[in-house]
Parts: structure tokens; C-alpha cells; sequence
């Protein structure tokens, strides 16, 4: 094993474990939960000491089978890579230990096939993660698609539905991604991520250009749920078993936008993107405001904990999509280090959520009452993570909001200020409201107290949870150096923060 | 007599000998060329891909023929998962030899430290053993596709 | 001020956090939850004492926690004007918990534990809002006070406090998400720093229109100062029981408010600027009708607790109002007067809980008579009063008497005409209680219903500050010398 | 390559996606697909695309139209559009 | 919805066509994408790996991860199909 | 307009795959019953390989598929040719394209279950019932 190799260690191991799991999975059910932690344990690892590799020596780029670049299909381990590749592997191995108990009540029998498709779908992020390649970008997204089609539709009541809707939206983001491929290929004659960047600017063709960039954005657009495209997500992910939300809600839209980023930076340049078309990017900052005030209001509609959780993730999307927009180096800053809080902030409460259901089996508004009393440990977490939600010092949401916002200003992007304190303020309603009716309406009103299992939920899922609501302090308070070792180097050459 | 006519009752309609016959009749010729195109994926068109395509096509066609249960016979459901994984763990098992190996992931020329053939013959054996692993896990999803999209899922009676 | 490097700032906050774990955990035996709670009290305020002679001395502590934001730091720093609210505040607690658990155990209150563990991280957000180096960390304990203190609101559970606490978190959590915030990221993205500067940061930074703005942001923005039209959650939390009263919305959040005002004036801005610019106007006008329609109101109360709701809403306009007069007098008298006022309300507030606890009465027309049978508790009351009308030999009147100099210093014969008006009206809204507490003939009480004193935890508490405003006018040293070194050194 | 042909092809694509999207009857639809898929496959090879001929031919024309086929005999043939 | 849709097509295909205007001419041997990186492909492939047919060269060497992950896809949906499917045994 | 006309047929690949695409496009959003949005979407996925395959053509060029024992003793001249890329590319495509075929008709079939109709608006009358 040489270090050489070390992501692609981290990569393969859930993909082989997705293997392992399906052979030894069906034979017994106790060879699941070792296998998955394991290899995302042994994952984790092996991302901390690539993420460490890179800070010390700098990022590096690896060719998959020796071929030299653009021939082969060249991997980029960057700063902010590697962090991402810290970040999923992470949040799956502290979702995996939830799913593992409420798979194995939802999904009796299918634990196996679950637990597979799972794995692979992390295997596909962390891959989507490292690639440098626009066509394996596409593969990769695919397989994130197709286990996220299948996840999905094994949940119950409309969950099928939810699901198709999801294949067609899915289906074309991702073919207007490919067209947008198809578009550089044939101006560029390379798929190399680098390769198109060093070729584009020497092209005369903005026509061309132009609308390969629209159809890439676009196709990412779709996938990550920003607002009027958003439509597949609510559905999909509220009635999505809830060992598998709670991998998908924080990752998916996260990782998709990690590959915006990439695209508008990697292939594209920072003038291109921001400065070749006037009005579009101050278009888009608008846009985003707009999204978030929507989704925030369809927030305020929904009486579903897991609903409501689904179209705070939506304005999430237009917070990150926004602060990438506002062109200079603080808001790229707040959208990346929102990537990071955003990820823990809505596995924790997915989590949260997860282990309300396994108790109380329900996440209706009305159901939720009298929470404080019979689950104190998991509603404190919640707590945390709603705080972080809300933006509320010295949980992380507070800091990358705090960039973000200070980039908007810095931008004079005032619409897009206003908007995220609208949406902080309405976030803090929505949470409030779910507080009161956890704290004042003593339970067991209008269900009969002995079918009411009191206590928290087992350790298996109460342990990840009160772990991500620690992480949510920690990387609050590590805002600084997180972002003096990561991410300043991730940001685009001439935008400091 | 009776017993012949009972026969024929119970057989479902549209089956009919000459399809069977000749559906039994070629499907050795099929599976062949799918080994064909897989095998021969260096020099003509096809590869693993279409070679497993074809051969899943074979079983397909027995499901068709028959039923679901006959295309069982040929294939169990166990052994069918079971190829579907060996097929994909032979590709990534392959990508993983070459970096243990002290290569890089996927680069076959690595595998030359096990047998010396020299990394340009090893690098088409390597082609080879992927697209052997492609075949093998095409066909037996495609087979499992068929099974479950004909039988909704019951694994009981096909189409 | 020279400032060394000190792990006490923390301690003296943390130990308060840290004490809310063991009493939960001890929610079973009342008599060891209350213990912790005594000891972390004790322990807060010798800690903080313990740095008092090296602050005089002109040496501060300080304490980096964690680099957030370039320039910024989420950093403790003990200086002259911290130290002199952390020593008001965490006196004050041991009082209050002594009380607390005298009141609380009377009338058997349920969720004691979640009480005090709330109560416990509510004064570390409090100190910490007085440690705090820069802006940011005093947001970041400012909202942590208003989270804290959440639970306390709406410690009754009924319709009533639920609506409370509503009223609470929009109007608290409201403004310091969309006014506080939006001012401090424009104050950073000016300058770069939020950092508390001798003599302020802005000057010189931003255009006049841009700092009335933002002046009027903070000032309504830290809206715990309940600085009309920002007040309307300050009766709305008298639903807490009386100890959270007394100490919190007596002394502890509002005064964070006109702490963090403060700040914001003395340290952000700067007399300077704000003299150069003349936006001392701003100021004073908004408290001067804060002022004086607070004390309207106030008149029109017939709950006890709510009437000193109010005049606590008008008091605190007195401490911005001074720090707005931006004279050397006005801004003493500003600053001093959080001192003596936290003295005198929260006895008002003791004597209100002493009051309900022995007699369960809320409302100022049933009190009639009840000072005979409660002589104590009555004549405390009145020093309270007293104290905040101005009168000496009592506290208030060091403070009062600042603020009636600051303004002829500043030419403000309007000022002045408010201060003499509010004062008579602080009369009118206090005196009569004690009257009819102690000269209004008892209406028919019941011969089974016989009231005495409240209970001796109540009563040493509310005695001693009581006593404490008397002693506070004769020797006010250490306050007003620590107000000096805030000031002008 | 003969440019007729390819014109010819091209406009029978077009015609059968047409015509795909507006059967009536889903086993209709799909069988025009399978032709259309068919089509394609022949235009792909005669642009040179072998390998990729090869697989439409096995994968578009073959697997897909006989998946649709399952699945609409596990459901329904009546669609309203 | 049946006019969105009509118009949020014809505005794609508008969008596409328009992007087609800088395109080199069809067939011809030295646009870009002829010229650049495929060459080296076309010209050195066998050389390399000893396969004459260049696709298979590619798909399996070249960009043998992308076929690792198609392989996948394919072995995820059989998966899929079968989570979706099959009901829970009694 | 003799330019335009040329453009037209220099280019007349591109216009059939957009011709294509818009189709499956307009099916998979403007069609209400689930089969049809499904055939929209192979037209579509078809339509893209389409473009790519063109994308590969070169006038005159043959398969990508070359002699062996020349290529290794005197070369190939890569102009005559076939861009092999995007055929590789588009391999890949095709096999996502029936994988997804595949995991949306089996949603289908338990739509069907569920439901009983695989027309859209039929679906929602019954969900919002």
C-alpha cells in the first residue's frame, strides 16, 4: 500500500465492502453493520491522512492507469478535495451507524440490497469528488443518481412516484450535462477538466461556449435542486426510507454543488464565469435570493418535520449558489465553508429525525409533542443542529453565514443580504414552532401513554447524532483555521477572501 | 386421450413447439457468439459489453420460450447474484491488483511484477480480463432485469 | 490598560456553564442541585473579585478561544467597564440564588431542575457579554443569554407564556438577527475589525448617512435595552416567575442590552465621532421618549410586576440617554446608573416575589394593608423606590445626579426638563404602593387568612440589597472608580 | 457514405420519434421505438460508429424494447397521450 | 403545462443551435476534436496495448475508470430493479 | 442565403439531433403518462448520442478498428481514421441509458400496483383523494 494510492483506498473500499455486503449480506444479516462501518471507518481514515498529505505538500493530481493526461483519466486531490472527500466519507460513516438500526426496522429482509446500493451511492460521491475528468464526472453522477432512484423508491406510501418524477428530472440534468460535454469535446477535442480550461480561452467561439456553460450549469442545477428546478426534491427525500434521508439529504445536493464549484473553476475560468456575460451573474446572485425566500415561505407551509427539513435544504442550495455567485473571494469562502456546515447541520437534524421516528414512529407536526420529556439527549442535539440552522454563534451556521453575508455585502448585493437574514429569521420560527410543540404539549394528549415508548433512542442511533451536534461546535469554533488551511487555497488564484 | 387433452389444457396458450424447438436449437449458436464477442472484443466490434448483452439475450429468450421457471433451471437466482458480483469484482478486483501491485489504479502493466510479459501484452490481457468481468456482470443483469421486470418481481411465472 | 494573557476570564464564565451539567444531573436531590447552584454563584464571584484589584491596578486579562474570522477573534478580555457589570452581575446572583431557592421552594414550582441549570447559563452568557474583546463574541453571548433565558419565560407552560415567550424570541432574536447582524457585518466589511478600540473604529470610515444608520441599527437592534419600539417584550416576560424577573429582566438581559449599547457607543463609534457628527441627538431622543412614555404607561400598571416592567424600561433609557449626552458627566452618570439601578430593582422585584409568595397577589389594588403584616419587605420596597427616584441618601441619586450635571454640561436644558419630569413621575408611580401598603385601611381579609413575611431565604436577599443601595451612596469607590478607568483612562 | 441514405435515415428517425411519442397504444409505441432505435443504429454505423451500432442494436433495439415490453405487460397498454 | 412544455423546448433547441454555429464543419478531419487529443489515441493505441480495435483500447485501458463505473451503473440498476421489486418474504 | 443553406448542410446532423432531442424533451415534460416520458427520455439520451457520434465523423475516414502489424511497423495516419472517443464516450451512455430505462420501468410496474393507472394526472386525482 503506498501513499500514492491513498484515495483511491478510500474510494474503492465502500465500493468493495457494497460487494462484500451483497455476497455475505444475504447469507447473514450480522455481516452487514462490520462491513459497512468498517470500510467507512478504514475510509475516513484514509481521507483524514489525504486531506493531511495534501496541506503539507501541496494538492497533487493522479492519472488512473498510468496514462498521461489528458489520454487517461486524470483525478485532482486539491485542498478542497480532499476536504470534501473528509467530509463524505465522514458524514457516511456517522449516517451509516443511524441506518443501520432503521433499515433493519423498515426494511426487514432487504437490509443486504439496501446496504449495497448505499455503499455504492458513497463510493460514487467520494469518486465524483476526486475527478478531474468532465466525462467520468457524468458516470459518476449517474451512479449517484441511479442508487439515490433506487433508495428512494423502497421507501413506502408515494415513494415511487416520488421517485420516477425524481429519474425524469434527474435524467435531464444529467443529459443537458452531457450536451454541455458534448459541446467543449467538440470545440476542445479533450475531456480533461485542466486540458479544456488551458484550451478555452484561446477559442473564438462564444456561441459555442457559451451555451456548453449554460447547459453544464443548468444540468447541475437541476441536480442540486435550486429553486424552480427544485420540484423532484421535496417528494423524493421526505419519503425516502429514513436510513437512506438521512445519507442523501446532507450529501447529494452538497456534492453537487462541490462540482458546480469545480466546473465554473476548473473548466471554466473565474473571468469566463463571472464577467464574460454582463448582468448574468448579478441574474443569478438574484435568482438565488429569490430561491431562498421561496423555499423558506413553502418551509413555513409544510406541517411534516422531514418536509420542512427538505425545503430548508432547498434554500440551503440557494445560499451556497449565491454566495459562489456574488464573484469575490468571501462569499466563495462562505459558500464553501457552507458546504461543510450545511452537510452536518442537515445530517444532524436528519438524524434527529430519524431517531424521533424510530420511537414515535411519525414526524407529523402533531405527533411530535411532549418530545423534550421522553427524548431529552436526542432533542438536545436537535437542538443544536436547529441552532446551527437558525445561524445562532458559535455553531458553524453562523460563520459561514457570517462570510456569506459578508460577501454579499462586500459585493453590495443587498437583495441577497436581505434574503438570508429573511431566511434566518423564518428558519428561527420554524424551529421555535417544533420547540414549543416539543416542550409545552405534554405527551400522550391524544395517543394512549402505554403505546408511548418512553426514553431516547438506542445508542446506535443517539451516538452519531449527539457526535454531529459536537462537530457542529467544533467546526464552529474551527471556523478560522479551517479556512486558513483549506479552503483560502481553494479559492480561485486572485480571490482572496 | 384424456390425459393428452389435459396436456394440452395446461399448456399456456401461445406456446408452441416450433418456437421451443427452435429457440432450444439456438441457443447454444448465441451463447457462442456472445463468448465469440466477448472474447474477440480486441479485434472486432463488441467486447465484454455487447457480448454480455447477447448472452443475457440467450436467457431471455429461454424465459420467453418457456417460462421463468425454465430460464431458472438453466440459472439459478443464487448463482445469477453471485456472477453479477464476480463480473463487477473481477473489473475493480483487476484496478485494485494494479495498485497494490505498486502501480497505479487500473494501470495493468503493474501486474506485469506477477509474470513478466511485458507491460504492452499485459496491458491487452489486462483489457481482456475486464472485458471477460464486463460480460460476466452484463449477462447476469440483464438476465435479472428480464426475470423481474417479466415476473413483476414475484420470480414466479414470466411474461 | 495593559492586558495579560489569563485563563480567568474563562474560568469565571465557565464555571457558571459548567455547574448547569451536575445540576441536572442532581435533578433528583433538591438540596445538592441547590448546592451546586450556591457554589457556582460563590465561586463566579470570587473568581471575578479576584481580578478586580489587578483591573484597578490597571492591568486586564485577556483570552483568545478560537480564530473565527480574520481580524476577529472569539477572545475574553477583562477590562475596566466588563469588570465593573461582571462584579454587579455575578454579586447579584448569589442574592438571587438564594432567593430563588426560598421562592421556589415555597411555592413548590415543577421543573426546578431545568431552572436553575437555565438560570446557571444564562449568568455565564451574561459575564461572558461582559469579557467580551470584540463585538462578535458579545453577539455571540448576547444570543446565548436570549436562548438561555428562553426556557425561563415560558417556565409556566401555559397559553400565557407560550405567547410570551413568542413575543419574546421576535422581538429578541428578531432584531439581533436583522438589525445587530447586518450592522456588525457592515461595520466589519468597513473596517475589517470588530475589535472594542479606545475611541472607536469607525471614524473616519464611512459616510455620515452610513454611521446614522448603522447607529440606529445597534441602537434598536440590541433590543434587550428595550429601547422604544423595542420594549414590547419586556412586560411580556414578567410571566417568568419572580426571580427570573428580579434578576434577568431587572438586571441581568436588559442590562446586557445597554451594556452591549454602550460598547457599541464608547467603543465602536466613539464620543469622538459621535460628537464630531452631532448624532448624540439620535441618541438622547429616542431614550428621552422612551423615557418619558415608559413612565406614562408605568402609572396606568395595576400589576405590580408589570409597572416595574416598565419603569425598568424607562430606567434603562437613562443609561443610553447618558452615554448620549457624550459629556464626561453624562456618560458616568449613564454608566453608574447600571449599578445602582440593578440594586434597587431587583429589591423592588424581591419585595414583588416576597409579596406574591406570602400572599398570592399580583395586583397593586389588593395590596392594600399588606405592609403592616410585611414590614420588612415593605420597607425595603421603599428604599428600592427610593433609590430609583433619586432621593439620597441612596444610590440612585449618585447616578441621577451625574446625569442632571451631564446634561447642563451639554447644554441640554431639555434633557434636564426630562430627567426632572421622569423623576417626579418615578414618584408618582412608586410612592402610592407604599402607601397604600402601609396607610390604606385593609379591606375585609379573611380572619383564616393570616399573611406573614415571606420566608427567610427570600427575605436576607432582598434585605441586603435593599441595604446595599443605602451603603452603594456612601461609598460608591470601587464603582466609580471602576467607571473612571472605563472611561477616561 | 452515401449522403441520400443518411438523409433518408434521418428523416425515418424523426418520423418514428414522432410517431413513438404519439402512439396511442404503449406496445405500439415501443414497438415503433425498437424500429426507431433500429434506425439509429443503422445511421451509426454507417457513420463508422461500429462498436457503438453494435451495442444499440443489442441494448436499444433488443433488451430496452423487450424491458418495455415486460413491464407494460406487467401494467397497462392504455395511454391517454 | 403542455405550453411550458412546448416553449421550455423550443427555447433548449434554440439554445442548441445556436451553440452549433461556431462548430467546425461536420466531417471534417481537423477540427478540434479530431486533432487533438484522438490522434495520439488512433496513432499510438496499438502500440500501447496490443488491441487493434481502438475502441475496446480505450474503453478498456485508456478509460478503463469510466468503464469500472459504467459497470457499476449497470450492476446498480439490477440492484435497484430488484429493491424496487421484490417484496419482503414472509 | 446561400451561405445560411450551406451552414444548413454543411451541419444538417446537428439540426436532426436537435430536431431529436426536442422531442424527447417535449415528451419527458410535456407528456402525462409515465411510459411516454420514459420513451421520451431514450429519444433524448438517443439524440445525445447522436451528436456525439457526429461529433467523431471524419469525411472519409474508416472504423476505428485498424490492422495490427501495419499499425506496429509503419503507423497510422490518424486523419484517415474515425475519432474513436466518442464512440467510447457513448458506449458508456448507452449502458446508463437502459440501466435507468431499467430501474424506472420497475417504479413503473409498482406505480402500477399502487395506483392502478400509469396516467399522471390520474395518479394525483387518486393521491390528492
Amino acid at each position: 500500500m503506498t501513499s500514492t494510492n491513498l484515495h483511491m483506498y478510500v474510494m474503492m473500499a465502500p465500493l468493495l465492502a457494497a460487494f462484500a455486503v451483497n455476497l455475505l449480506g444475504r447469507v447473514s444479516r450480522a455481516w452487514i453493520g462490520p462491513l459497512s462501518l468498517g470500510a467507512l471507518t478504514f475510509s475516513t481514515i484514509g481521507a483524514l491522512l489525504t486531506l493531511l498529505r495534501v496541506l503539507h505538500h501541496g494538492a497533487y493530481r493522479y492519472t488512473v492507469g498510468n496514462w498521461q493526461p489528458p489520454f487517461g483519466i486524470e483525478l485532482v486531490i486539491d485542498p478542497l478535495s480532499a476536504l470534501m472527500l473528509l467530509l463524505v466519507s465522514g458524514v457516511a460513516l456517522l449516517a451509516t451507524c443511524s441506518a443501520l438500526k432503521s433499515v433493519q426496522n423498515e426494511l426487514p429482509g432487504r437490509e443486504h440490497l439496501f446496504f449495497t446500493l448505499y455503499m455504492i451511492l458513497v463510493a460514487g460521491l467520494l469518486g465524483l469528488v476526486l475527478t478531474g475528468d468532465a466525462f467520468n464526472l457524468y458516470v459518476l453522477l449517474e451512479i449517484t443518481s441511479i442508487t439515490t432512484y433506487g433508495l428512494i423508491a423502497m421507501g413506502s406510501g408515494r415513494a415511487a412516484l416520488s421517485s420516477f418524477n425524481y429519474i425524469i428530472m434527474g435524467s435531464i440534468g444529467a443529459c443537458f450535462y452531457l450536451l454541455g460535454v458534448g459541446y467543449l469535446y467538440i470545440l476542445t477535442g479533450t475531456l480533461n477538466m485542466a486540458d479544456i480550461a488551458s484550451i478555452l480561452p484561446g477559442l473564438n467561439a462564444p456561441a459555442a461556449i457559451a451555451t456548453a456553460f449554460a447547459f453544464l450549469l443548468v444540468g447541475l442545477w437541476v441536480k442540486m435542486a435550486l429553486f424552480p428546478l427544485h420540484i423532484w426534491l421535496p417528494n423524493a427525500y421526505s419519503q425516502a426510507p429514513t436510513g437512506a434521508g438521512v445519507m442523501i439529504a446532507p450529501l447529494m445536493t452538497k456534492v453537487t454543488i462541490y462540482l458546480m464549484i469545480r466546473v465554473m473553476f476548473s473548466i471554466f475560468s473565474p473571468d469566463y464565469t463571472f464577467f464574460a456575460h454582463a448582468g448574468v451573474q448579478a441574474g443569478i446572485v438574484w435568482a438565488a435570493s429569490l430561491a431562498i425566500l421561496c423555499a423558506s415561505g413553502l418551509a413555513l407551509a409544510q406541517r411534516n418535520l422531514r418536509r420542512m427539513l427538505t425545503y430548508i435544504l432547498i434554500a440551503e442550495v440557494g445560499y451556497m449558489v449565491g454566495g459562489v455567485w456574488l464573484a469575490n473571494g468571501t462569499g466563495m469562502t462562505g459558500a464553501m465553508l457552507h458546504i461543510v456546515n450545511d452537510a452536518l447541520m442537515t445530517l444532524c437534524l436528519f438524524l434527529a429525525a430519524a431517531a424521533i421516528i424510530y420511537r414515535t414512529g411519525s414526524l407529523e407536526f402533531d405527533r411530535l409533542h411532549g418530545l423534550y420529556r421522553r427524548m431529552p439527549l436526542t432533542m438536545a442535539a436537535f437542538t443544536v443542529g436547529a441552532f446551527s440552522m437558525i445561524g445562532i454563534p458559535p455553531t458553524c451556521g453562523f460563520f459561514s453565514k457570517w462570510y456569506l453575508l459578508l460577501g454579499a455585502v462586500q459585493a453590495q448585493h443587498w437583495e441577497f443580504v436581505a434574503a438570508l437574514l429573511a431566511s434566518s429569521l423564518i428558519n428561527a420560527v420554524l424551529f421555535f414552532r417544533l420547540f414549543e410543540l416539543a416542550y409545552f404539549k405534554p405527551a400522550g394528549e391524544d395517543v394512549p401513554s402505554a403505546s408511548q415508548p418512553c426514553g431516547d433512542a438506542p445508542p446506535l442511533l443517539l451516538s452519531p447524532l449527539v457526535l454531529t451536534a459536537v462537530a457542529l461546535l467544533v467546526v464552529g469554533l474551527g471556523t478560522g483555521p479551517l479556512i486558513e488551511n483549506v479552503i483560502r487555497l481553494a479559492l480561485p488564484p486572485g480571490f482572496a477572501p | 386421450m384424456k390425459l393428452l387433452q389435459e396436456r394440452v389444457k395446461d399448456r399456456p396458450a401461445g406456446e408452441n413447439l416450433i418456437i421451443r424447438t427452435a429457440v432450444r436449437l439456438m441457443i447454444p449458436f448465441i451463447q457462442l457468439y456472445g463468448l465469440y464477442v466477448i472474447v474477440h472484443g480486441h479485434y472486432s466490434p463488441g467486447g465484454g459489453f455487447q457480448g454480455g448483452v447477447v448472452l443475457g439475450a440467450s436467457f431471455i429468450l429461454l424465459a420467453l420460450a418457456y417460462d421463468l421457471r425454465t430460464s431458472l433451471r438453466f440459472m439459478s437466482e443464487r448463482v445469477n447474484a453471485v456472477l453479477g458480483n464476480v463480473g463487477v469484482l473481477i473489473y475493480t478486483g483487476t484496478g485494485l491488483l494494479c495498485a497494490l501491485l505498486g502501480g497505479l489504479f487500473l494501470d495493468y502493466s503493474a501486474l506485469d511484477r506477477i509474470l513478466p510479459l511485458g507491460p504492452v501484452e499485459w496491458r491487452s490481457l489486462g483489457i481482456f480480463v475486464v472485458e471477460v468481468g464486463v460480460g460476466i456482470a452484463v449477462m447476469s443483469i440483464m438476465t435479472s432485469l428480464f426475470w423481474d421486470l417479466g415476473s413483476g418481481g414475484e420470480m414466479d411465472e414470466g411474461l | 490598560m495593559t492586558y495579560q494573557s489569563s485563563l480567568l476570564p474563562l474560568a469565571a464564565i465557565g464555571i457558571s456553564l459548567a455547574a448547569a451539567v451536575p445540576i441536572m444531573l442532581s435533578g433528583r436531590k433538591p438540596n445538592l442541585r441547590e448546592f451546586w447552584t450556591l457554589l457556582a454563584a460563590v465561586g463566579k464571584f470570587v473568581l471575578v473579585a479576584a481580578m478586580l484589584p489587578s483591573v484597578l491596578a490597571g492591568h486586564g486579562f485577556v483570552l483568545t478561544l478560537a480564530e473565527v474570522v480574520p481580524g476577529v477573534p472569539i477572545q475574553l478580555r477583562v477590562d475596566a467597564m466588563g469588570m465593573y457589570f461582571a462584579l454587579v452581575a455575578s454579586f447579584l446572583w448569589i442574592c438571587t440564588s438564594v432567593y430563588s431557592i426560598g421562592y421556589m421552594r415555597k411555592l413548590k414550582e415543577h421543573d426546578q431542575t431545568r431552572y436553575f441549570a437555565a438560570f446557571a447559563l444564562a449568568i455565564a452568557a451574561t459575564i461572558g457579554v461582559a469579557f467580551s474583546a470584540n463585538l462578535l463574541t458579545l453577539y455571540l453571548f448576547y444570543e446565548m443569554l436570549s436562548l438561555a433565558t428562553y426556557p425561563l419565560v415560558t417556565h409556566e407552560r401555559n397559553a400565557e407564556a407560550r405567547f410570551s415567550g413568542r413575543k419574546y424570541l421576535i422581538y429578541i432574536l428578531g432584531t439581533s438577527i436583522g438589525l445587530v447582524l447586518p450592522a456588525m457585518l457592515i461595520t466589519y466589511a468597513l473596517t475589517g475589525t470588530l475589535d472594542f478600540t479606545v475611541g472607536g473604529i469607525l471614524a473616519g470610515q464611512a459616510s455620515p448617512a452610513t454611521l446614522a444608520l448603522l447607529l440606529v441599527l445597534f441602537l434598536l437592534g440590541f433590543a434587550k435595552a428595550a429601547i422604544m419600539p423595542m420594549h414590547g417584550w419586556l412586560p411580556a416576560a414578567m410571566v417568568a416567575p419572580t426571580p427570573v424577573s428580579s434578576f434577568l429582566h431587572g438586571v441581568a438581559v436588559v442590562k446586557v442590552g445597554v451594556f452591549s449599547i454602550l460598547r457599541v457607543i464608547f467603543f465602536i463609534f466613539g464620543p469622538a465621532l459621535l460628537r464630531e457628527l452631532d448624532y448624540g441627538t439620535i441618541i438622547t431622543t429616542l431614550t428621552s421618549i422612551t423615557i418619558l412614555v415608559a413612565s406614562l404607561i408605568a402609572l396606568t400598571q395595576d400589576n405590580l410586576k408589570r409597572r416595574l416592567a416598565y419603569s425598568t424600561i424607562g430606567q434603562l433609557s437613562y443609561m443610553v440617554l447618558g452615554a448620549g449626552m457624550l459629556t464626561a458627566a453624562g456618560m458616568t452618570g449613564g454608566l453608574l446608573h447600571i449599578a445602582m439601578h440593578a440594586f434597587g430593582k431587583i429589591t423592588l422585584f424581591f419585595c414583588a416575589g416576597a409579596i406574591y409568595v406570602a400572599s398570592h397577589k399580583k395586583y397593586i389594588s389588593e395590596m392594600d394593608g399588606l405592609g403592616r403584616r410585611m414590614p420588612v419587605t415593605y420597607g425595603a420596597f421603599l428604599l428600592g423606590a427610593l433609590s430609583i427616584i433619586g432621593i439620597p441618601p441612596l444610590g440612585g441619586f449618585i447616578s441621577k445626579w451625574n446625569l442632571l450635571l451631564g446634561a447642563v454640561e451639554a447644554d441640554q436644558w431639555v434633557l434636564l426638563l426630562v430627567l426632572l419630569t421622569s423623576s417626579l413621575l418615578n414618584a408618582a408611580y412608586f410612592l402610592p404602593i407604599v402607601y397604600r401598603g402601609f396607610f390604606a385601611g385593609p379591606r375585609d381579609t379573611g380572619a383564616g387568612e393570616v399573611i406573614q413575611e415571606a420566608p427567610l431565604l427570600c427575605l436576607i436577599p432582598l434585605t441586603l440589597t435593599a441595604l446595599a443601595s443605602v451603603g452603594l451612596f456612601f461609598f460608591p469607590g470601587v464603582f466609580l472608580e471602576l467607571v473612571h478607568a472605563a472611561l477616561f483612562r | 457514405m452515401i449522403w441520400q441514405l443518411d438523409l433518408l435515415i434521418l428523416a425515418l428517425v424523426v418520423v418514428c420519434a414522432v410517431a413513438a411519442i404519439n402512439t396511442r397504444d404503449l406496445l405500439g409505441a415501443v414497438v415503433i421505438f425498437g424500429v426507431y432505435s433500429f434506425l439509429m443504429c443503422l445511421l451509426w454505423a454507417e457513420m463508422g460508429a461500429v462498436d457503438v451500432a453494435f451495442t444499440e442494436a443489442t441494448v436499444g433495439a433488443g433488451i430496452s424494447s423487450v424491458l418495455f415490453i415486460a413491464a407494460i405487460f406487467r401494467t397497462t397498454r392504455r395511454s391517454k397521450d | 403545462m403542455k405550453a411550458f412544455a412546448f416553449l421550455a423546448t423550443l427555447a433548449t433547441g434554440v439554445a442548441l443551435l445556436y451553440g452549433t454555429k461556431d462548430f467546425a464543419a461536420w466531417g471534417d478531419a481537423a477540427s478540434p476534436a479530431s486533432s487533438h487529443v484522438s490522434p495520439v489515441y488512433i496513432e499510438r493505441a496499438v502500440e500501447q496495448t496490443h488491441v487493434p480495435n481502438l475502441v475496446t483500447a480505450i474503453l478498456g485501458d485508456y478509460r478503463g475508470y469510466d468503464t469500472m463505473f459504467e459497470t457499476v451503473v449497470i450492476y446498480c440498476a439490477g440492484l435497484a430493479v430488484v429493491c424496487v421489486l421484490r417484496r419482503q418474504k414472509s | 442565403m446561400e451561405q445560411l443553406l450551406a451552414e444548413i448542410v454543411a451541419k444538417y446532423n446537428y439540426w436532426i439531433y436537435v430536431v431529436l432531442m426536442m422531442i424527447g424533451f417535449y415528451a419527458m415534460i410535456g407528456k402525462r403518462n409515465l411510459v411516454k416520458k420514459l420513451l421520451g427520455m431514450n429519444i433524448f439520451q438517443t439524440a445525445i448520442i447522436l451528436f456525439y457520434v457526429s461529433i467523431g465523423v471524419k469525411r472519409g475516414g474508416s472504423i476505428p478498428i485498424v490492422d495490427k502489424h501495419a499499425a506496429l511497423s509503419h503507423g497510422i495516419d490518424a486523419t484517415q481514421v474515425i475519432n474513436p472517443l466518442p464512440h467510447v464516450l457513448m458506449l458508456t451512455a448507452i449502458v446508463v441509458s437502459v440501466s435507468i430505462t431499467g430501474v424506472a420501468l420497475a417504479i413503473l410496474i409498482r406505480i402500477y400496483r399502487q395506483y392502478g393507472t400509469l396516467e399522471e394526472d390520474e395518479i394525483l386525482e387518486k393521491i390528492g383523494r
